[in-house]
């Protein structure tokens, strides 16, 4: 990037910056930052990540991009409070901050872009899985690690969904965490059977826990016996939708992700709007997106991926 | 030379008088290649981008990399004795917990730090125990450890995290010296690094550690106390993780049991990269200061040009292998040329 | 009959900062034992590891029957039938006997894997030969000193060589190995095979060599047969002035006791010791090798933890739980290993000679440069280590010079009690001579000295009194008067009872 | 009699199989499943990658080195082998395995080559070779997985199925262990591992060379890790970029619960596996009991440091019997 400076400094800097390199979803995430960048024009949209996924990783860009003055930056934060010091700091420049994804606490950031209502994802998960095991047994979850936050959010409105009388004969009965590795994750998918004869389905709310549960179920000769749903990524899930080891999963679309999050940062930077309660942001192809409390904002529901259309987003994300 | 030693007849002996020989006995150490590197790195940088050669960025950047060169300060002692902590970075977890549970029951300020420092002694306390008590190497001992410190904040924090802190805590971590644009981290690992090379080169201590490092059967033989150090320098390590600790958490503000994961291994490649010798009893506290700047600026330069983290890390392993490979190469010419000259 | 089988021409060896050869003629004959004798630091190991293919001779040729030679490795060498007794310790503890002796040239089956049935029996055949009782599948690391060198031995004859370099092999064997390795040399002898001896001790060289080569500071000095010359003639070669005498012993005006052993037990090593030490005493300690005085010494030093037992200083118990409170008791013990327990190899000198006083000599924990330098150089100097200068490290000194900077680093220490491990192992006959004078000096000026060796003419010489060690129990003392060689060996065999 | 002791003193794994079976009992006594014949066979087969590697990690370790980038090694052939699988899924599976196993050796060379030739030292080579490997990866992939519908069935089938009963995993560790047994006992490349971890001047004496048995080793331990990188990825149907990461400890643990020591010229082949199946254990066990999953790090961390801690204190009761029996 730096080669072409000279040229590219009177662009407004827009940095999406990721939990983590080597991972599909925010390869998509990136590519509607462009997207947006090119719509716009007169911005340069960059994508950073740590090599691993921690907080201090983060931080540690976080502090290099203060130091080049870049205009905004799009965090999908590894940590909702450890980065608060240092985004403080960024917006203390001049820079302006907002999450997405995964968001940094109030105070942290102006505006925080959720894919969706954190309740909306918790009660659509619990939905696909009932649907698969016609509304009984026992769901068991195998979400990343047990510090991660976006995930933790989730499953607490999982377990709120579950109140819902329709789902009376449904339990979530353990949430496991396979660290996002996919040993791990196997291992304690296995872990489930093991424990649970008797489980009716797993949801797994992260990309690679989806696929080693998945897997799992497979080696195990459980498919149909345990239903499996989560969140992934339609070109990493395409083979297990379609042979029908994950009946249905959702997502939202990583792309629109970051083309909203490039365009709100556009929007606060060029002075548009402040990022109050209540203003509305036009967000392209998007619409308008409005921020509600204390800078939360909504993008739309979660999009669900079956045997049907899978094969078609598979190729875009 | 005094007449005694004259006894070995001079036409055996080759004196190295010769300035050339000097010189290229300069080039050939370590140190001296990293500050090459350093510079180049520097030079490289300001060229490249117009905010690297920028006194606040220069000294805010150093908020990046502090925790682990103070970390890798008492490392130096123990790699030299033949030893290593892996588990260090599980301590700071573990006394950052510590921190973080003290604060949420009202503790102040001072309080909260001594607690963070007390358990990191305790820490080294345990791993040293078990290391020289049992006679058990401290790569295994540490490799438990560093489960089993992470693993006990993992255990009580679960998926919580403590983000109270007083006010005036977050002066470590993200303070200033006084008005100036120094941060706190810096001055302090200043001083620890003065404090602990005086220690190891100026110091009857640091005398013993380079003679455990060569031969600890023989100081042992020569009265030197080879556990009691041995010992020391993991508690050391321990006191050092907890300084990182109320740093790091005093600049994040919060805690949680995944809290900086993977630091062993960076502060350990520090000392590797500083010219410390695993096998023990080689090394210097200025090579490791050199390295840790070095790695610190050229990590902040790449990252002002936007480069990949992976890139980075990439950068990172040739390095720690060139600043080693370089000053072997030039090593094994200068033999060569010396037995040359003998041959005449 | 006798013919050349090797020979050396102007061979010259340089390590960076000295010659530690140079224009070295050299010839072996077949059906001979070749002494090779030199001062410590002659370059006699340097020339051993060329005649072996361990370091590549930087100027000169090897020649043996059929034209040049050269050795890359000991493997050529080997091939070329030249095997050596390295004087460097060379097991690998955690081994067999048996991998030790085949390491290298290990038996194979047709097939090409290890054929470990035939290396076994050839050991036992081996070591039955040489009249060791030693199974082959014991680990080195629980064999003694002495049968660690035996096996030494027996490696060097596993191969079918035409000729075996001997790099002081006695310096850890006692009188029975010897004799037993005597035997085996005038085999070899019979079979027409040449041997060459390194060895510090004359009367080793006169019992079973045949011809002498002598070498001075890298360089030859001269040869000549065995049985026309005297003594007095190779030393004058090899110092280059004649000697006083061997064992200048001081009249000993003996002080009072200031060391009481009461029944020091340490289980596997020796049980029931007891002794006393006075002042300006110089006390032997004999026995074969492995009878366990250096364990012995180790525990009043306060290395090894005693079972049982009490220590009496000038009449007090005292508790040495470690070395340190063993020097504050004014203790001082010169190891018997000097390259993993005497010297630091890898460090300096001077570093090396005020390590055990290292606190004394810094002022708060902070070291003083200058002290350091009065006490390396005073007694540096009085042990006249041969060395470059004092930050050479210790590992560029020959086996002599190294064991001269480990008596320095004690001596240094201004003991009240000194004990001494085989202070003259592999040591040359002038700094012997030296050590000797000195200590006895010591001991006259009222130093209380232990002297343990497996020397008998160094016991006979030097010791106002001798205790016998066997099988790790004290089997009798001696006073100087009733001492003498053939009751010591029957001590020391265990053939006589103590009575103490 | 003195002999006998010897034996129970040079077979430290007799210790650990004791270890092994009391940490089974208490493993069974809160999941009474756990010791079902599947599942016992399901263990052996999920460690038998550990196995694999721990293997090779043995041989650098006996020369007194270590490896830290067999992590980065697995996960770079693994994800060249699915990539290679990706783009050419007309390549038979057994070319591409065979290529995942030459770019493991590959990678062990280069460690090999900086160690036995640039004199550098093995942690500073694979400290620095850890995060390069670990660089490349990503490069190589830009960051993208390779899933299961890139795969080929044959290739995700290189794991799966069985051999005569055994799965497959299981039966390759099988067969890596005895060449391993045969190369580390019957042969001289074998033996003279041991002589450079022992005594490196006497290695020198008699002829061995240290450059060669270094580069040896490393290589060796590449080859596996390359194999274990398809076997990985293959079985898990993903090629991600965080492959094995922090594997390279578990293998260590393995040598040191075997009792390997770190000084080097000091181990044994069957202490190794019994240590990999302790973690296999372990891991295996801690999602079936029933505790919180924020206790397993802990726990994992508490039993490896009590096996070892017991491991030791049972060594230095015996190392006292033999004394005690010595000149009583
Ligand atoms: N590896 C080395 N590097 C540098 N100098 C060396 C090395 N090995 C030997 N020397 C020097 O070469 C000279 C000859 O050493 P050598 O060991 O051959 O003496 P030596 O005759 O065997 O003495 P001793 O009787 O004590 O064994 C000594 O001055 C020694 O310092
Ligand atoms: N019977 C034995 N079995 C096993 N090891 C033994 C035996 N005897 C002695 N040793 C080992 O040998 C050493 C004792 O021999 P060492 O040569 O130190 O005794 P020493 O009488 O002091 O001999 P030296 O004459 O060298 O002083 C000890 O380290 C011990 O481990
Ligand atoms: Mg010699
Ligand atoms: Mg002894």
């Amino acid at each position: 990037a730096g080669q072409n400076e000279a040229e590219t400094s009177k662009d407004l800097k827009i940095v999406l910056l990721v939990k983590s390199l080597g991972n599909g979803f925010f390869e998509a995430v990136a590519d509607g930052g462009v997207q947006a960048a090119e719509e716009l024009g007169g911005i340069e949209s960059i994508y950073m990540g740590p090599s691993a996924s921690t907080a201090e990783g983060q931080i540690e860009i976080i502090e290099t991009l203060i130091a080049q003055r870049v205009d905004g930056i799009a965090i999908s934060a590894n940590d909702p409070d450890a980065l608060i010091p240092v985004t403080k700091k960024a917006m203390k420049a001049g820079i302006r901050v907002i999450s997405f994804d995964s968001n940094i606490n109030v105070g942290g950031r102006e505006v925080a872009l959720a894919p969706s209502e954190s309740a909306l994802i918790g009660a659509q998960q619990v939905r696909l899985i009932a649907e698969l095991t016609d509304y009984k047994g026992k769901i068991g979850i195998v979400s990343a690690t047990s510090q991660a936050t976006n995930q933790n959010e989730w499953i607490d409105y999982m377990y709120e969904a579950m109140k819902d009388p329709a789902y009376k004969d449904m339990e979530i009965v353990e949430v496991v965490y396979g660290d996002d590795a996919a040993d791990k994750s196997y291992r304690e998918a296995v872990g489930l059977f093991k424990k649970y004869p008797d489980l009716a389905g797993i949801i797994s709310p992260t990309t690679i826990g989806i696929l080693a549960s998945a897997k799992a179920i497979e080696d195990e000769g459980l498919k149909g016996k345990v239903q499996l749903t989560g969140l992934g990524l339609p070109s990493e899930m395409q083979h297990y939708i379609e042979n029908g080891t994950c009946g249905q999963m959702a997502l939202w679309n990583p792309v629109d992700l970051g083309y909203s999050a490039t365009y709100i940062l556009a929007r606060l930077i060029s002075g548009e709007v402040e990022g109050k309660t209540g203003d509305k942001i036009d967000a392209g192809k998007m619409g308008t997106i409005t921020i509600g409390e204390n800078g939360n904002s909504i993008m739309g529901e979660p999009f669900v991926f079956n045997k049907e259309n899978i094969a078609d987003f598979a190729s875009i994300f | 030379m005094n007449e005694r030693l004259q006894h070995v007849s001079q036409d055996r002996l080759i004196n190295e008088t010769n300035i050339r020989e000097i010189l290229i006995e300069m080039v050939t150490k370590w140190e001296f290649i990293l500050i090459l590197l350093f510079l180049g790195v520097i030079i490289f940088f300001s060229n490249a981008s117009p905010y690297f050669l920028d006194y606040f960025n220069m000294m805010n950047t150093t908020f990046n990399f502090m925790e682990k060169a103070i970390m890798a300060l008492p490392m130096i002692f123990a790699i030299m004795c033949g030893d290593i902590d892996i588990s260090i970075a599980s301590t700071l977890a573990l006394s950052s917990f510590g921190m973080g549970l003290a604060s949420s029951m009202g503790a102040g300020t001072p309080e909260i730090v001594i607690i963070g420092l007390s358990i990191g002694i305790v820490a080294g306390v345990f791993n040293g125990l078990l290391v020289t008590g049992l006679k058990i190497p401290a790569i295994a001992v540490t490799l438990g450890s560093q489960s089993l410190f992470r693993g006990i904040s993992q255990a009580f924090l679960e998926d919580k995290a403590f983000t109270k802190y007083p006010e005036s805590f977050g002066y470590f971590g993200q303070g200033y010296v006084g008005d100036s644009l120094i941060p706190f981290e810096l001055v302090l690992f200043l001083v620890l690094a003065v404090i602990m090379g005086f220690l190891l080169h100026k110091t009857a201590y640091g005398r013993k550690v380079y003679a455990i490092g060569n031969s600890s059967t023989a100081a042992r033989f020569s009265g030197v106390s080879v556990n009691r150090i041995r010992f020391t320098n993991l508690v050391l390590n321990g006191l050092f993780a907890g300084i990182a600790a109320v740093l790091l958490t005093s600049r994040i503000g919060s805690t949680r049991p995944n809290i900086a994961v993977g630091w062993d291994m960076e502060a350990i490649t520090l000392v590797v990269l500083g010219g410390v010798s695993i096998i023990g009893g080689k090394g210097n506290i200025f090579g490791v200061i050199i390295a840790v700047f070095l790695l610190g600026y050229l990590k902040f330069g790449m990252g002002l040009l936007n480069f990949s983290a992976k890139s980075m890390i990439i950068t990172t392993g040739f390095l720690l292998i060139a600043a080693v490979l370089i000053p072997e190469m030039l090593n094994t010419v200068k033999a060569k040329r010396k037995l040359r000259k003998q041959q005449g | 009959m006798s013919k050349t089988i090797l020979q050396l021409k102007d061979i010259a060896k340089y390590f960076p900062g000295i010659k530690a050869l140079d224009k070295v003629d050299f010839t072996i004959r077949t059906g001979e034992v070749h002494a090779l004798i030199g001062e410590n630091g002659a370059g006699k190991s340097t020339l051993v590891k060329i005649m072996t293919g361990v370091y590549q001779p930087t100027k000169g040729k090897i020649l043996m029957e059929n034209g040049e030679v050269q050795f890359k490795t000991s493997h050529d060498a080997q091939a070329a039938g030249v095997v050596a007794i390295h004087q460097e310790a060379s097991m690998f503890s955690e081994l067999t006997v048996t991998e030790n002796i085949f390491m290298g040239h290990h038996m194979r089956k047709k097939s090409g894997i290890l054929d470990w049935k035939a290396m076994r029996e050839h050991t036992s055949e081996l070591l039955g030969r040489m009249e060791l009782d030693i199974n082959p599948d014991t680990l080195i690391k629980n064999l003694g000193t002495a049968q660690r060198h035996m096996v030494e031995i027996a490696k060097a004859l596993s191969v079918d060589a035409q000729l075996v370099i001997m790099d002081e092999p006695t310096s850890a064997l006692s009188l029975k190995e010897v004799d037993e390795l005597y035997k085996i040399i005038r085999q070899l002898k019979e079979q027409g095979k040449a041997i060459v001896f390194i060895s510090h001790k004359f009367d080793e060289i006169f019992a079973i060599c045949d011809y002498f080569t002598v070498f001075r500071d890298g360089q030859y000095i001269g040869e000549g047969k065995v049985k026309e010359s005297t003594v007095d003639d190779i030393v004058k070669m090899m110092v280059g002035r004649s000697l006083n005498q061997m064992f200048p012993k001081k009249e000993a005006n003996i002080g009072e006791k200031i060391l009481e052993i009461k029944n020091l037990s340490l289980p596997g090593y020796f049980k029931d010791v007891s002794f006393t030490l006075h002042k300006g005493e110089i006390l032997g300690f004999f026995g074969l090798v492995g009878a366990g005085r250096s364990e012995v010494m180790r525990t009043v030093f306060g290395i090894d933890k005693k079972s049982e037992g009490t220590i009496l200083l000038n009449g007090k118990e005292i508790h040495i739980s470690s070395p340190r409170v063993a020097m504050s008791h004014g203790i001082a013990y010169v190891p018997e290993d000097r390259q993993q327990q005497g010297a630091i190899l890898e460090m300096s000198l001077s570093h090396n000679i005020t390590l055990p006083q290292i606190d004394r000599l810094s002022k708060f924990g902070i070291l003083r440069k200058d002290s350091e330098k009065t006490v390396t150089e005073e007694f540096g100097n009085k042990m006249e280590i041969k060395a470059a200068n004092w930050k050479v490290n210790a590992n560029t000194l020959s086996g002599g010079n190294q064991q001269k900077v480990v008596l320095a680093k004690w001596l240094a220490t201004n003991p009240e009690i000194l004990i001494l491990d085989e202070p003259t192992k592999g040591i040359d006959v002038a700094t012997k001579a030296a050590v000797h004078e000195f200590v006895s000096e010591m001991a006259s000026s009222g130093l209380a000295v232990i002297l343990v060796s497996s020397e008998m003419p160094e016991i006979l010489g030097m010791a106002d009194r001798t205790v016998v060690m066997h099988e790790g129990r004290v089997s009798r003392v001696f006073s100087r008067e009733e001492a003498n060689s053939d009751n010591m060996i029957l001590a020391a065999t265990g053939h006589e009872e103590g009575t103490l | 009699m003195k002999n006998r002791i010897e034996k129970i003193l040079q077979n430290r794994e007799l210790n650990l199989g004791f270890l092994i079976f009391i940490l089974l009992i208490i493993v069974t006594i809160r999941a009474p499943k756990f010791l079902e014949l599947s599942n016992v066979e399901r263990i052996v087969n999920d460690t038998a990658i550990l196995i694999m590697v721990a293997s090779g990690q043995l041989l650098v370790i006996l020369t007194g080195g270590i490896d830290l980038s067999v992590g980065s090694t697995i996960a770079f052939s693994g994800m060249a082998a699915s990539m290679m699988n990706q783009y050419y899924p007309g390549i038979p599976v057994y070319l591409v395995l065979l290529s995942g196993i030459l770019i493991g050796t590959a990678l062990g060379a280069f460690n090999g080559v900086c160690v036995a030739f640039g004199k550098i030292p093995p942690v500073i080579t694979t400290l620095g070779t850890m995060s390069i490997f670990r660089g490349l990866t990503f490069v190589m992939s830009k960051g993208q997985w390779v899933t299961a519908h890139e795969m080929t069935e044959s290739f995700m089938n290189i794991p799966k199925g069985r051999f005569f009963l055994i799965p497959n995993l299981t039966a390759w560790a099988i067969l890596i262990c005895i060449i391993m047994f045969y190369f580390i006992r019957y042969t001289r490349h074998g033996r003279e591992i041991y002589a450079i971890g022992g005594n490196k001047t006497a290695a020198h004496f008699v002829g061995v060379s240290e450059k060669k048995v270094n580069f040896m080793v490393f290589t060796i331990l590449g080859a596996l890790c390359g194999l274990a990188g398809v076997m990985w990825t293959a079985r898990y149907a993903a090629a991600v970029n965080e492959t094995a990461a922090g594997f390279e400890l578990q293998t260590v643990a393995a040598c040191v619960l075997g009792g390997v020591s770190m000084a080097g010229g000091a181990g044994a082949l069957t202490g190794v596996i019994m240590g990999s199946l302790f973690l296999g254990i372990i891991n295996n066990a801690l999602p079936v009991v029933n505790l919180s999953p924020f206790y397993q790090m802990a726990i994992q961390g508490f039993v490896v440091l009590t096996a070892i801690v017991a491991n030791v204190l049972m060594e230095q009761r015996n190392e006292k019997q033999l004394l005690n029996r010595r000149r009583q």
